[in-house]
Protein backbone atom coordinates (compact mmCIF):
# COMPACT_ATOMS: atom_id res chain seq x y z
CA UNK A 1 0.00 0.00 0.00
CA UNK A 2 1.18 3.81 -0.69
CA UNK A 3 0.69 6.19 1.63
CA UNK A 4 1.12 10.25 1.41
CA UNK A 5 3.05 10.51 5.25
CA UNK A 6 2.56 14.21 6.17
CA UNK A 7 4.23 16.01 9.28
CA UNK A 8 3.40 19.00 11.32
CA UNK A 9 4.89 21.44 14.01
CA UNK A 10 7.85 19.91 15.60
CA UNK A 11 7.34 16.70 13.91
CA UNK A 12 8.24 17.99 10.84
CA UNK A 13 11.07 19.98 12.56
CA UNK A 14 12.31 16.62 13.85
CA UNK A 15 12.45 14.26 11.13
CA UNK A 16 13.38 16.92 8.38
CA UNK A 17 10.44 16.87 6.29
CA UNK A 18 6.85 17.83 5.81
CA UNK A 19 5.79 14.89 3.40
CA UNK A 20 6.64 12.00 1.93
CA UNK A 21 5.27 8.58 0.19
CA UNK A 22 5.91 5.28 2.31
CA UNK A 23 5.30 1.89 0.68
CA UNK A 24 4.04 -0.11 3.94
CA UNK A 25 1.95 -3.32 5.05
CA UNK A 26 0.95 -1.90 8.07
CA UNK A 27 -2.38 -2.46 9.24
CA UNK A 28 -2.71 0.11 11.83
CA UNK A 29 -1.34 3.36 12.61
CA UNK A 30 0.56 1.94 15.40
CA UNK A 31 2.19 -0.55 13.21
CA UNK A 32 3.31 1.86 11.04
CA UNK A 33 4.72 4.38 13.90
CA UNK A 34 6.88 1.22 14.43
CA UNK A 35 7.89 0.85 11.14
CA UNK A 36 8.99 4.46 10.77
CA UNK A 37 10.37 4.54 14.09
CA UNK A 38 12.82 1.87 13.06
CA UNK A 39 14.12 3.71 9.75
CA UNK A 40 16.19 6.14 11.24
CA UNK A 41 17.26 7.58 15.16
CA UNK A 42 14.98 11.18 14.15
CA UNK A 43 11.81 9.08 13.06
CA UNK A 44 12.79 7.36 16.80
CA UNK A 45 12.68 10.82 18.68
CA UNK A 46 10.23 12.14 16.67
CA UNK A 47 7.92 9.29 17.42
CA UNK A 48 9.93 8.83 20.97
CA UNK A 49 6.02 9.52 22.76
CA UNK A 50 3.15 8.34 20.58
CA UNK A 51 0.94 10.03 23.36
CA UNK A 52 2.49 13.38 22.72
CA UNK A 53 1.01 12.76 19.35
CA UNK A 54 -2.38 13.38 17.09
CA UNK A 55 -3.13 11.67 13.86
CA UNK A 56 -5.71 12.10 11.47
CA UNK A 57 -6.53 9.50 8.08
CA UNK A 58 -7.46 11.35 5.24
CA UNK A 59 -7.73 14.67 6.82
CA UNK A 60 -9.72 13.23 10.11
CA UNK A 61 -8.23 12.89 13.62
CA UNK A 62 -8.18 9.35 14.38
CA UNK A 63 -6.55 7.01 17.13
CA UNK A 64 -3.53 5.09 16.54
CA UNK A 65 -5.24 1.89 16.75
CA UNK A 66 -7.42 2.32 13.52
CA UNK A 67 -6.38 0.46 10.79
CA UNK A 68 -4.56 1.77 7.41
CA UNK A 69 -6.92 -0.21 4.98
CA UNK A 70 -8.40 2.04 2.61
CA UNK A 71 -6.41 5.16 3.67
CA UNK A 72 -4.06 7.72 1.52
CA UNK A 73 -3.08 10.17 3.57
CA UNK A 74 -1.67 10.04 7.17
CA UNK A 75 -0.74 13.23 8.99
CA UNK A 76 1.29 13.45 12.10
CA UNK A 77 1.09 16.65 14.72
CA UNK A 78 1.43 17.45 18.19
CA UNK A 79 -1.54 18.57 20.17
CA UNK A 80 -2.89 21.43 18.28
CA UNK A 81 -2.79 24.92 19.39
CA UNK A 82 -5.55 27.04 17.32
CA UNK A 83 -7.77 29.94 17.95
CA UNK B 1 -17.89 34.37 3.92
CA UNK B 2 -18.69 31.73 6.55
CA UNK B 3 -14.92 30.32 6.80
CA UNK B 4 -11.76 31.82 6.00
CA UNK B 5 -8.51 30.66 6.44
CA UNK B 6 -5.51 33.16 5.37
CA UNK B 7 -2.48 35.03 5.40
CA UNK B 8 -3.16 38.41 5.09
CA UNK B 9 -4.58 40.55 7.97
CA UNK B 10 -8.07 41.35 8.19
CA UNK B 11 -9.71 44.15 10.00
CA UNK B 12 -12.30 42.55 12.59
CA UNK B 13 -14.21 45.95 13.35
CA UNK B 14 -14.88 45.46 9.24
CA UNK B 15 -15.56 41.98 9.81
CA UNK B 16 -18.23 42.60 12.95
CA UNK B 17 -20.05 44.98 10.85
CA UNK B 18 -20.26 42.97 7.71
CA UNK B 19 -21.27 39.44 9.81
CA UNK B 20 -23.89 41.74 12.09
CA UNK B 21 -25.17 43.18 8.49
CA UNK B 22 -25.32 39.48 7.00
CA UNK B 23 -27.37 37.98 10.22
CA UNK B 24 -30.41 40.10 9.83
CA UNK B 25 -32.99 39.46 12.14
CA UNK B 26 -30.29 38.20 15.36
CA UNK B 27 -30.93 39.98 18.40
CA UNK B 28 -27.73 38.99 20.10
CA UNK B 29 -24.16 39.12 18.38
CA UNK B 30 -20.98 37.72 20.11
CA UNK B 31 -17.24 38.44 18.85
CA UNK B 32 -14.18 36.86 19.81
CA UNK B 33 -10.68 38.09 18.85
CA UNK B 34 -7.52 36.37 19.99
CA UNK B 35 -4.65 38.51 19.10
CA UNK B 36 -0.84 37.88 19.12
CA UNK B 37 0.24 38.34 23.16
CA UNK B 38 3.55 39.13 24.14
CA UNK B 39 3.71 36.84 27.30
CA UNK B 40 7.51 36.69 27.85
CA UNK B 41 8.39 40.28 26.75
CA UNK B 42 11.14 39.28 23.93
CA UNK B 43 8.64 37.99 21.69
CA UNK B 44 9.34 39.10 18.12
CA UNK B 45 6.92 37.05 15.73
CA UNK B 46 4.91 34.05 15.50
CA UNK B 47 4.24 31.64 13.24
CA UNK B 48 1.01 29.49 12.36
CA UNK B 49 1.58 26.27 10.12
CA UNK B 50 -1.40 24.30 9.82
CA UNK B 51 -3.30 21.53 7.33
CA UNK B 52 -4.52 23.05 4.57
CA UNK B 53 -6.07 20.03 3.22
CA UNK B 54 -7.82 19.44 6.41
CA UNK B 55 -8.09 22.47 7.53
CA UNK B 56 -11.45 24.09 5.91
CA UNK B 57 -13.45 20.75 6.76
CA UNK B 58 -12.33 20.86 10.09
CA UNK B 59 -13.88 24.59 10.58
CA UNK B 60 -16.80 23.35 8.39
CA UNK B 61 -17.73 20.69 10.52
CA UNK B 62 -17.16 22.77 13.90
CA UNK B 63 -19.55 25.79 12.56
CA UNK B 64 -22.20 23.06 11.54
CA UNK B 65 -21.84 21.66 14.54
CA UNK B 66 -22.14 24.99 16.64
CA UNK B 67 -24.74 26.26 14.36
CA UNK B 68 -27.13 23.14 15.30
CA UNK B 69 -26.52 22.59 18.62
CA UNK B 70 -26.92 26.51 19.76
CA UNK B 71 -29.75 27.56 16.67
CA UNK B 72 -27.54 30.06 15.35
CA UNK B 73 -28.79 32.52 12.46
CA UNK B 74 -25.21 32.30 11.65
CA UNK B 75 -21.61 31.82 12.46
CA UNK B 76 -18.03 32.72 10.97
CA UNK B 77 -14.56 31.67 11.39
CA UNK B 78 -11.43 33.49 10.17
CA UNK B 79 -8.05 32.26 10.65
CA UNK B 80 -4.79 33.44 9.83
CA UNK B 81 -1.25 31.55 9.13
CA UNK B 82 2.43 32.59 8.08
CA UNK B 83 4.10 35.06 10.29
CA UNK B 84 2.34 37.16 12.41
CA UNK B 85 3.42 40.27 14.80
CA UNK B 86 2.83 41.15 18.36
CA UNK B 87 -0.20 42.65 18.77
CA UNK B 88 -2.05 41.72 15.42
CA UNK B 89 -5.20 39.87 15.23
CA UNK B 90 -4.86 35.95 14.81
CA UNK B 91 -8.14 34.68 14.39
CA UNK B 92 -11.81 35.90 14.90
CA UNK B 93 -15.34 33.51 15.23
CA UNK B 94 -18.58 35.65 15.07
CA UNK B 95 -22.30 33.81 16.20
CA UNK B 96 -25.29 35.37 15.85
CA UNK B 97 -28.34 33.85 17.68
CA UNK B 98 -32.13 35.11 18.58
CA UNK B 99 -30.80 35.43 22.80
CA UNK B 100 -27.62 35.79 23.62
CA UNK B 101 -27.16 32.64 25.79
CA UNK B 102 -27.32 30.83 22.80
CA UNK B 103 -24.69 33.49 20.69
CA UNK B 104 -22.40 33.41 23.82
CA UNK B 105 -22.20 30.00 24.17
CA UNK B 106 -22.12 29.27 20.21
CA UNK B 107 -18.91 31.38 20.26
CA UNK B 108 -17.64 29.68 23.24
CA UNK B 109 -17.86 26.33 21.61
CA UNK B 110 -16.31 27.24 18.64
CA UNK B 111 -13.11 28.65 20.61
CA UNK B 112 -13.04 25.47 22.87
CA UNK B 113 -13.31 23.16 19.56
CA UNK B 114 -11.26 25.59 17.29
CA UNK B 115 -8.05 25.67 20.21
CA UNK B 116 -7.80 21.76 20.38
CA UNK B 117 -9.40 20.21 16.92
CA UNK B 118 -8.39 22.48 14.05
CA UNK B 119 -5.11 21.78 12.38
CA UNK B 120 -2.75 24.95 13.69
CA UNK B 121 0.20 25.15 15.16
CA UNK B 122 1.47 27.95 16.61
CA UNK B 123 5.41 28.87 17.04
CA UNK B 124 6.71 31.37 19.47
CA UNK B 125 10.22 33.18 17.71
CA UNK B 126 11.58 35.12 20.84
CA UNK B 127 14.93 36.90 21.26
CA UNK B 128 15.74 33.66 23.12
CA UNK B 129 15.01 31.02 20.23
CA UNK B 130 12.34 29.30 18.75
CA UNK B 131 9.40 27.49 20.95
CA UNK B 132 6.43 25.41 19.80
CA UNK B 133 3.34 26.89 22.37
CA UNK B 134 2.30 23.59 24.47
CA UNK B 135 -1.06 22.76 24.20
CA UNK B 136 -2.61 23.66 27.57
CA UNK B 137 -4.49 20.78 29.63
CA UNK B 138 -7.28 23.38 30.48
CA UNK B 139 -7.94 23.65 26.69
CA UNK B 140 -8.77 20.21 26.48
CA UNK B 141 -10.66 19.96 29.72
CA UNK B 142 -12.94 22.70 28.23
CA UNK B 143 -14.34 20.52 25.48
CA UNK B 144 -15.39 18.36 28.07
CA UNK B 145 -18.05 20.33 29.10
CA UNK B 146 -20.46 20.23 25.74
CA UNK C 1 -14.79 55.93 26.22
CA UNK C 2 -15.50 53.20 28.95
CA UNK C 3 -19.06 53.82 29.79
CA UNK C 4 -21.88 55.83 27.38
CA UNK C 5 -25.33 56.00 27.05
CA UNK C 6 -26.25 58.18 23.89
CA UNK C 7 -29.33 58.69 22.19
CA UNK C 8 -26.91 58.59 18.53
CA UNK C 9 -26.37 55.42 16.77
CA UNK C 10 -23.20 53.93 16.78
CA UNK C 11 -20.69 52.00 14.66
CA UNK C 12 -20.15 48.57 16.44
CA UNK C 13 -17.28 47.55 13.91
CA UNK C 14 -15.73 50.90 15.06
CA UNK C 15 -15.99 50.59 18.22
CA UNK C 16 -14.61 46.92 18.28
CA UNK C 17 -11.67 48.32 16.28
CA UNK C 18 -10.92 51.26 19.11
CA UNK C 19 -11.37 48.79 22.19
CA UNK C 20 -8.55 46.32 20.88
CA UNK C 21 -6.25 49.26 20.02
CA UNK C 22 -6.82 50.45 23.70
CA UNK C 23 -6.52 47.03 25.01
CA UNK C 24 -2.79 46.71 23.98
CA UNK C 25 -1.53 43.50 25.78
CA UNK C 26 -4.84 41.52 26.09
CA UNK C 27 -5.04 38.04 23.73
CA UNK C 28 -8.51 37.47 23.84
CA UNK C 29 -11.52 40.41 22.95
CA UNK C 30 -15.40 39.53 23.33
CA UNK C 31 -17.69 41.81 22.14
CA UNK C 32 -21.44 41.28 22.77
CA UNK C 33 -24.16 43.51 20.23
CA UNK C 34 -27.74 43.78 21.30
CA UNK C 35 -29.90 44.88 18.51
CA UNK C 36 -33.58 45.80 17.83
CA UNK C 37 -35.66 42.19 16.65
CA UNK C 38 -38.83 42.24 14.70
CA UNK C 39 -40.19 39.24 16.92
CA UNK C 40 -43.68 39.64 16.34
CA UNK C 41 -43.38 40.79 12.59
CA UNK C 42 -45.46 44.36 13.21
CA UNK C 43 -42.46 46.50 14.76
CA UNK C 44 -42.20 50.24 14.09
CA UNK C 45 -39.86 51.23 16.19
CA UNK C 46 -38.73 50.81 19.63
CA UNK C 47 -38.32 53.19 22.59
CA UNK C 48 -36.14 53.16 25.21
CA UNK C 49 -36.34 55.10 28.41
CA UNK C 50 -33.69 55.57 30.94
CA UNK C 51 -32.87 57.23 34.60
CA UNK C 52 -30.10 58.88 33.74
CA UNK C 53 -28.90 60.19 37.37
CA UNK C 54 -28.90 56.71 38.43
CA UNK C 55 -27.65 54.74 34.98
CA UNK C 56 -24.31 56.15 35.09
CA UNK C 57 -23.56 54.64 38.41
CA UNK C 58 -25.30 51.49 38.14
CA UNK C 59 -23.13 51.12 34.51
CA UNK C 60 -19.87 52.27 36.57
CA UNK C 61 -20.42 49.96 39.64
CA UNK C 62 -21.46 46.67 37.15
CA UNK C 63 -18.07 47.34 35.09
CA UNK C 64 -16.15 47.88 38.25
CA UNK C 65 -17.29 44.53 39.48
CA UNK C 66 -16.75 42.62 36.00
CA UNK C 67 -13.45 43.90 35.81
CA UNK C 68 -12.05 43.15 39.29
CA UNK C 69 -13.51 39.55 38.99
CA UNK C 70 -12.59 38.76 36.27
CA UNK C 71 -8.89 40.25 36.06
CA UNK C 72 -10.50 42.09 32.68
CA UNK C 73 -7.79 43.99 31.15
CA UNK C 74 -10.51 46.85 30.43
CA UNK C 75 -14.44 46.76 29.56
CA UNK C 76 -17.00 49.02 27.62
CA UNK C 77 -20.36 49.73 28.07
CA UNK C 78 -22.46 51.27 25.24
CA UNK C 79 -26.04 51.88 25.44
CA UNK C 80 -28.47 53.46 23.62
CA UNK C 81 -31.70 55.26 24.90
CA UNK C 82 -34.69 56.98 22.66
CA UNK C 83 -35.77 55.75 19.37
CA UNK C 84 -34.97 52.94 17.74
CA UNK C 85 -35.80 51.10 14.32
CA UNK C 86 -35.78 48.00 13.89
CA UNK C 87 -32.57 46.12 12.99
CA UNK C 88 -30.50 49.22 14.62
CA UNK C 89 -28.12 48.55 17.25
CA UNK C 90 -29.46 48.70 20.65
CA UNK C 91 -26.15 48.04 22.68
CA UNK C 92 -23.00 46.62 23.40
CA UNK C 93 -20.10 45.57 25.92
CA UNK C 94 -16.82 44.80 25.09
CA UNK C 95 -14.21 42.86 27.58
CA UNK C 96 -10.47 41.99 27.10
CA UNK C 97 -8.75 39.83 28.94
CA UNK C 98 -5.07 37.10 28.62
CA UNK C 99 -7.76 34.46 27.86
CA UNK C 100 -10.53 34.09 26.70
CA UNK C 101 -12.54 31.87 29.54
CA UNK C 102 -12.16 35.37 31.42
CA UNK C 103 -12.85 37.38 28.35
CA UNK C 104 -16.45 35.48 27.77
CA UNK C 105 -17.34 35.61 31.56
CA UNK C 106 -16.78 39.29 31.82
CA UNK C 107 -18.71 39.67 28.62
CA UNK C 108 -21.37 37.47 29.67
CA UNK C 109 -21.39 38.99 33.56
CA UNK C 110 -21.69 42.28 32.29
CA UNK C 111 -24.42 41.17 29.71
CA UNK C 112 -26.84 39.59 32.71
CA UNK C 113 -26.26 42.69 34.93
CA UNK C 114 -27.11 44.99 32.57
CA UNK C 115 -30.31 43.59 31.27
CA UNK C 116 -31.86 42.99 35.11
CA UNK C 117 -29.83 45.76 37.28
CA UNK C 118 -29.58 48.54 34.88
CA UNK C 119 -32.44 51.27 34.49
CA UNK C 120 -33.37 50.72 31.30
CA UNK C 121 -37.02 49.65 30.01
CA UNK C 122 -37.74 49.20 26.66
CA UNK C 123 -41.49 49.71 24.83
CA UNK C 124 -42.19 48.35 21.23
CA UNK C 125 -44.45 50.26 19.24
CA UNK C 126 -45.86 48.20 16.89
CA UNK C 127 -48.99 48.21 14.68
CA UNK C 128 -50.82 46.96 16.90
CA UNK C 129 -50.01 49.00 19.75
CA UNK C 130 -47.78 49.83 22.32
CA UNK C 131 -46.57 47.81 24.88
CA UNK C 132 -43.83 47.61 27.60
CA UNK C 133 -41.23 44.39 27.17
CA UNK C 134 -41.90 42.36 29.97
CA UNK C 135 -38.71 41.64 31.89
CA UNK C 136 -37.89 37.32 31.41
CA UNK C 137 -37.55 35.12 34.22
CA UNK C 138 -34.63 33.32 32.55
CA UNK C 139 -32.84 37.13 33.02
CA UNK C 140 -33.30 36.92 37.19
CA UNK C 141 -32.27 33.52 37.17
CA UNK C 142 -29.49 34.31 34.59
CA UNK C 143 -28.16 36.33 37.79
CA UNK C 144 -27.50 34.05 40.09
CA UNK C 145 -25.16 32.07 38.73
CA UNK C 146 -22.66 34.84 39.66
CA UNK D 1 -39.66 65.44 55.13
CA UNK D 2 -39.42 66.66 51.43
CA UNK D 3 -38.97 63.94 48.50
CA UNK D 4 -38.07 64.29 44.97
CA UNK D 5 -40.57 60.98 43.58
CA UNK D 6 -39.73 59.85 40.49
CA UNK D 7 -41.52 57.14 37.89
CA UNK D 8 -40.21 55.18 34.85
CA UNK D 9 -41.90 52.83 32.25
CA UNK D 10 -45.50 51.85 32.52
CA UNK D 11 -45.65 53.20 36.47
CA UNK D 12 -44.92 56.89 34.78
CA UNK D 13 -47.56 55.90 31.99
CA UNK D 14 -49.98 54.99 34.66
CA UNK D 15 -49.31 57.71 36.96
CA UNK D 16 -49.50 60.71 34.32
CA UNK D 17 -46.23 62.44 35.27
CA UNK D 18 -42.52 61.71 35.75
CA UNK D 19 -41.78 63.48 38.75
CA UNK D 20 -43.25 65.14 41.73
CA UNK D 21 -42.19 66.64 45.20
CA UNK D 22 -44.05 64.48 47.90
CA UNK D 23 -44.02 65.72 51.43
CA UNK D 24 -44.40 63.02 53.75
CA UNK D 25 -43.92 61.40 56.55
CA UNK D 26 -43.57 58.11 55.49
CA UNK D 27 -40.82 55.94 57.76
CA UNK D 28 -40.31 53.60 54.94
CA UNK D 29 -40.71 52.86 51.13
CA UNK D 30 -43.53 50.81 51.99
CA UNK D 31 -45.51 53.37 53.95
CA UNK D 32 -44.86 56.37 51.02
CA UNK D 33 -46.79 53.91 48.69
CA UNK D 34 -49.15 53.35 51.16
CA UNK D 35 -49.84 57.18 50.90
CA UNK D 36 -49.65 57.78 47.41
CA UNK D 37 -51.99 54.38 46.92
CA UNK D 38 -54.77 56.81 49.00
CA UNK D 39 -54.45 59.77 47.35
CA UNK D 40 -56.00 58.74 43.68
CA UNK D 41 -57.28 55.31 41.91
CA UNK D 42 -54.16 56.03 39.18
CA UNK D 43 -51.76 55.97 41.89
CA UNK D 44 -53.58 52.87 43.54
CA UNK D 45 -53.41 51.09 39.73
CA UNK D 46 -49.93 52.09 39.37
CA UNK D 47 -49.01 50.41 42.85
CA UNK D 48 -51.50 47.36 43.09
CA UNK D 49 -49.18 45.11 42.74
CA UNK D 50 -46.27 46.23 44.81
CA UNK D 51 -43.90 43.01 43.53
CA UNK D 52 -44.43 44.08 40.44
CA UNK D 53 -42.09 47.22 41.18
CA UNK D 54 -38.91 48.11 42.08
CA UNK D 55 -37.59 51.37 43.74
CA UNK D 56 -34.44 52.94 44.10
CA UNK D 57 -33.46 55.43 46.99
CA UNK D 58 -31.33 58.06 45.57
CA UNK D 59 -30.24 56.52 42.87
CA UNK D 60 -29.60 52.69 44.67
CA UNK D 61 -31.77 49.83 44.17
CA UNK D 62 -33.77 49.15 47.73
CA UNK D 63 -36.31 46.88 49.49
CA UNK D 64 -39.65 48.54 50.14
CA UNK D 65 -39.06 48.14 53.91
CA UNK D 66 -36.03 50.60 53.60
CA UNK D 67 -36.15 53.39 55.76
CA UNK D 68 -36.37 57.25 54.06
CA UNK D 69 -34.71 59.21 56.43
CA UNK D 70 -32.29 61.41 55.35
CA UNK D 71 -33.50 60.00 51.47
CA UNK D 72 -33.60 62.87 48.91
CA UNK D 73 -34.94 60.81 45.80
CA UNK D 74 -37.31 57.83 45.34
CA UNK D 75 -37.38 56.22 41.94
CA UNK D 76 -40.46 53.82 41.23
CA UNK D 77 -40.36 51.39 38.15
CA UNK D 78 -40.72 48.14 36.88
CA UNK D 79 -37.64 45.34 36.36
CA UNK D 80 -35.44 46.66 34.04
CA UNK D 81 -34.88 45.45 30.85
CA UNK D 82 -31.78 46.55 29.82
CA UNK D 83 -29.18 44.91 27.28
Amino acid sequence: MTLQVLYFAWVRERIGLGRETVETDAATVADLVEELKAREERYAAAFAQPGALRVALDQTLADFDAPLAGVREVAFFPPMTGG
Amino acid sequence: MEIRVQEARFDAGAELTAFTAAAEGAGAVVSFTGITRDVTGGLRHMEIEHYPAMTERALADIRAEAIGRFGLADAWIIHRHGRLAPGETIMMVLTAARHRADAFAGAEFLMDYLKSRAPFWKKEVTDAGENWVASRDEDEDALRRW
